[in-house]
């Protein structure tokens, strides 16, 4: 059994293998968030993309969203995988795993987590159209900074 | 010294992943201007610094040795 | 490529399967909700339980609540297998997979399909203990009917 | 005839799956009585019921050869 909950991959993430590592005897609600990529972004066409990641700084973000989800919803067991490199429409690029005992704190503590993940774990993600390519920031558009800011890790 | 690591567009603009610079004992806020001056950043005003792995803020001091990371906006998930 | 959304199942269920049944080019996010038999319910043991369903209007149902969900989230993709027979601790007994273009409304459509198979799927489980064995019902325990009473279908 | 289909408990207490019974005609709250006249049913009051797998109201009319179901409350999920 794979103990590593909280990783940054190259190769191809597997949704059985992410749930494995949260089911438990004593849960019994499993919610899991798979980020695709999307082919259509506001009306422009998306050939491909790359993730570019602070790997060691990444590992580190992701364990400290473990910890606050365990303070905010102690039953939890999380698991963060998320994939960089080339990844083509439809590729897996991140998946979130939480187990709990009741189904709607399943819920909470796995989208809590995809929104702390655009917040402060720090990767990027560039994407490549017929007529350009762009890196993409700010996704939660919130600006200026400091406003913006991630939360200090 | 200290080594500054960089991301996404800031990697591009500098043509470099890592610059390594003579200086320590200075301010976050102090090597932005430093680093705005010396190299062709468009701007690192809307980028976040970390410390050895560890988000900081403008006033917190670089120590010898250090790695610093400019993380621009983030765009994971 | 398996096209059955809603199915009713005695093998058992497979994560990767039901997320391939929705994932779509222009979708970017994926939830699904996966429920696991759970050794303790209000501090009695479950040794293993055994689920009964009216196949054929348990199918039905399940459509229906595709139906609510493609109303109420025009740009969703929706799939459901519950499984029946006999089912350890830790079996999956039922997946929701939910295709969304942006993650809010995968959450939302998903959690709104697993509390309307609550209501209105005629699916029956029979929990199996040391001291003995019952057929498990109401769990909204919302009573007396008919305030407790399933929406027509 | 209609043919009544049981699950769960309704299933044990009848010791059978599913009854042939020899009316039509008649309302989903006059079947109920009969039921439980006729059948050692515990209770049928918190038992929904569907006709030919749609959910019915209590007056709603059963005709010759419906397969009339009845539902406790549910537990899947």
């Amino acid at each position: 059994m794979n103990e590593v909950l909280f990783e940054i991959v190259t190769e191809p993430i597997n949704v059985d293998d992410m749930v494995k590592k949260v089911v438990r005897r004593e849960a019994g609600a499993v919610t899991t968030f798979i980020g695709t990529v999307r082919e259509i972004t506001k009306g422009k066409v998306t050939l491909y993309l790359e993730y570019q990641a602070y790997a060691a700084m990444a590992v580190k973000m992701l364990g400290k969203i473990g910890d606050e989800v365990s303070a905010k919803w102690p039953q939890a067991k999380i698991a963060i995988s998320h994939r960089v490199g080339r990844l083509e429409i439809s590729d897996v690029a991140v998946i979130i795993a939480v187990s709990t005992p009741h189904r709607k704190d399943a819920y909470e503590a796995n989208e809590y987590a995809i929104e702390r993940i655009k917040q402060i774990v720090p990767i990027w993600k560039k994407e490549f159209w017929e007529d350009g390519e762009v890196w993409i920031g700010d996704q939660l558009e919130k600006t200026p900074y400091p406003s913006g800011k991630p939360e200090k890790g | 010294m200290i080594k500054v690591l960089l991301f996404a567009h800031l990697q591009e603009e500098v043509g470099t992943e890592s610059l390594s610079i003579e200086r320590s004992n200075l301010t976050v806020k102090s090597l932005i201007q430093y680093l705005e001056k010396e190299y062709p950043f468009q701007s690192l005003q809307k980028v976040m610094v970390a410390i050895n792995e560890s988000y900081a803020k403008e006033d917190d001091l670089i120590q010898d040795g250090d790695v610093v990371a400019f993380i621009p906006p983030v765009s994971g998930g």
